[in-house]
């Protein structure tokens, strides 16, 4: 099996391109990978679409900033697809006075979406949204007298992803609830950066605990502080 | 009559609806607090929608781990028996009515079932998060809310005002006057918590309202 | 956590019904539980509905019978919804002589057709069978300048799987190439039973390796002969 | 010029196809052959739609795995780095493009890159299996056969009669006389194979047939 090219965040961040669709794991930062992000921020990279669950904690007074919000702070985004913004008021800021595009997704929409995007379904139904503001310019498909939106995928550019662990042919195991959008991001993105807390030899993971196949990964990044940010 | 508001009641009364082995979600917020009170000798599972089953409670303080944490961002613990899963496959529990009870709190519920807790345009516009396909996919879904805003209007409406979470899927409304379960166009009084009385809130409903045959006063304790 | 029922081999059996759609999890009987299947074959229940990727191997001279072909011999079912029938002659043969109805899915989309079940999806846009005979009678919706078929969510009144390990709650691990459709049958039936080489106490299974969780499964078999057929 | 079939030439031209790092399905038969002709130095993964990747050669006898077997149902094992998934997974990995080449077995392919290989009707009707999805899903697909069958007519047809497995996906032919590019609705000729000539295809072949400016005979061994 062939292994990965592990790189520096540095190296990783300029991977990223200005006006690429940027897919970063996590959940409220949970599972959103801290030195990867902070590359990213210091490279400056401007006009990237961002897809991620949420935009992360946004409370400076509280000194509660993380996940993307280091990225979003510097307006790196010109548009942000996302389920949540609640816990970011930068980003709600932002939307409310037309500086940044945001498009709120239903987050079982946004899961299903991506991993549509990674196995090659053109689209999905579902009951979710159905009679709200999400319905809104999409097709209403009827099935066994239940009303469905027809949803289609959402593929990226690039998947920034936090791993526990990885193997050197780039299996990958994720640490508790920072699973979440890893796998799917993993599968819809042309290239995939994984931040990884530990990188193992080949072999050494349980093939039948592998999370992520190494087939979705293109580089790996070795976590330098593991206390992360 | 009086009113005070009591969040634990709601709770409460809540958390006695659950039977052995039930699948429930708890929205976050006052939901949330549902756990605290389920019964000695009732075992439910709670799933939390960022990915795991067998949720527990909160860890000891200097004992969180940065990689667990439920829905609202707060460190949980994961109960022995519980499992992790990715978003896709969380969503699919949820949406594929493997979800018994979902709570969800309130910002508008109306008589129809329909429930608006996520926006206030050009107010709050945190976005939808998990809610629209928890209120969607769970096999009863449960509003959780006080009984009056703080205008002492009913929370018990005709009709939703606010963009809507989702159409016609709440089943029983709890607040903390009053059980209903909503059915045919109309909140179905089965409960009210004592002092509170039928009608006491017969009067101060506007929205269609139906007192149940097996309609009772219960103490909340 | 509360446990879940370990029933024998027979009263399984007895909770599967005439009439019913059965998913039966395995690959050319690989992860196909062999005890249940014997113990339904005993049952003689009939004018079921199968649902399982193959027929198992059905070639007597060599004594290669297995997973299903069991059944499949007894006419056991009315219908069968499969992907693969080209080493089960027995199931060929009630197929062309018409003794029973089948019906040949691709196995991509049979897979995602089960899933979507248990997903509560109304439906899908697959690529797979456009063009083809798999496109009669459906649906062709054309997204981004290609062609799609639209299929819809098939469910199961009782699955029945084989697990390496369960724990008592009803966790599951698979064993190998044996997972397959095990995982998507168990969100996608009412009733779940599984046969388990292998049941531990809870607490005892990582849950970072858990395949099937627990609340999908309702009953337990703890296999007997553990060489299996 | 005489014609003796020869599916190790297939097996090997087709093996020699692939880089480092490429993920391959084999189908049964024919393609399961190329696995044992990839070149020293060139690692690729072997995706089983059953359920795995890192795919290995057959186990010594005696020690076979009986919950490891490849997509014919017989038995494997599992190369170091590999991992298992279910078959959700797995045809979302076929489906989604992340399969670099499949390699097909074949009833008919024609010109414009139709592929049959599933069925004859009334006579054999085993399915599909995870061909048609295979076909559509791969980066490239690559059509292996012997180049006449056993009346001596080219496999290479104007257009197929059979029910197709899928609709314009071959990308690529590899006969046991030469190996073609399809498109634009022709066969491109790219190589034959000592002794086999350009003139021999183009005096064997009524489809339509495309000289390839590159084309040169190579000797497979």
């Amino acid at each position: 099996m062939i292994e990965k090219e592990i790189i520096t965040c540095e190296a990783a961040a300029e991977l990223v391109k200005p006006g690429q669709v940027v897919m970063v794991g996590g959940f409220m930062g949970c599972g959103s990978p801290p030195e990867l992000l902070a590359s990213l921020k210091a490279a400056g990279t401007k006009d990237m679409t961002l897809v991620c669950n949420d935009c992360g904690w946004y409370i400076p007074a509280k000194d509660m900033i993380n996940g993307v919000a280091i990225n979003v702070e510097d307006k790196q985004f010109s548009k942000v697809i996302t389920s949540h913004i609640g816990l970011n008021s930068e980003i709600q800021r932002q939307m409310l006075e037309g500086e940044t595009e945001v498009q709120l997704v239903p987050q079982g929409t946004l899961a299903e979406q991506i991993r549509a995007a990674g196995c090659g379904l053109g689209g999905f139904l579902t009951p979710t949204g159905v009679g709200t503001e999400v319905e809104d310019g999409k097709q209403v498909i009827e099935y066994e007298g239940r009303k469905y939106l027809l949803e289609h995928p959402l593929k990226g550019d690039v998947a920034l992803l936090h791993a526990s662990v990885a193997d050197k042919a780039g299996n990958l195991m994720y640490a508790r609830s920072a699973r979440n959008f890893g796998p799917l991001m993993a599968m819809a993105c042309e290239t995939v950066i994984v931040q990884a807390d530990e990188i193992v030899e080949i072999g050494e993971m349980d093939p039948e605990c592998v999370v992520t196949p190494s087939i979705f990964v293109n580089y790996l990044v070795k976590t330098e502080n593991k206390e992360g940010k | 009559m009086d009113y005070t508001p009591r969040k634990d009641v709601i709770a409460k009364r809540i958390a006695r609806l659950f039977s052995n082995g039930n699948v429930v979600n708890l929205g976050i917020g006052l939901p949330t607090q549902v756990g605290n009170y389920v019964p000695e000798g009732v075992d439910i599972i709670l799933q939390s929608e960022n990915g795991f089953m067998g949720l527990g409670p909160a860890p000891e303080k200097g004992k969180e781990d940065p990689f667990l944490v439920n829905a609202g961002g707060a460190p949980v613990t994961l109960l022995s028996g519980g499992c992790y899963f990715d978003s896709a496959t969380s969503f699919g529990i949820i949406r594929g009515g493997h979800v018994d009870y979902t709570v969800l709190g309130v910002l508008e519920v109306d008589q129809h079932g329909n429930l608006a807790n996520y926006k206030i345009p050009g107010k709050m516009v945190p976005g939808m998060g998990g809610a629209m396909d928890l209120t969607v996919g769970s096999k009863k879904v449960i509003a959780a809310t006080v009984h009056f805003d703080k205008k002492g209007n009913s929370k018990l409406m005709e009709k939703c005002t606010l963009p809507l979470t989702a159409l016609n899927e709440v089943d029983i409304l709890v607040t903390d006057v009053g059980y209903f379960e909503i059915k045919d166009g109309a909140f179905v009084l089965k409960e009210t918590f004592a002092p509170y009385t039928a009608e006491f809130v017969q009067e101060s409903t506007t929205a269609n309202l139906v007192i149940a045959p097996d309609y009772k006063q219960v103490v909340i304790i």
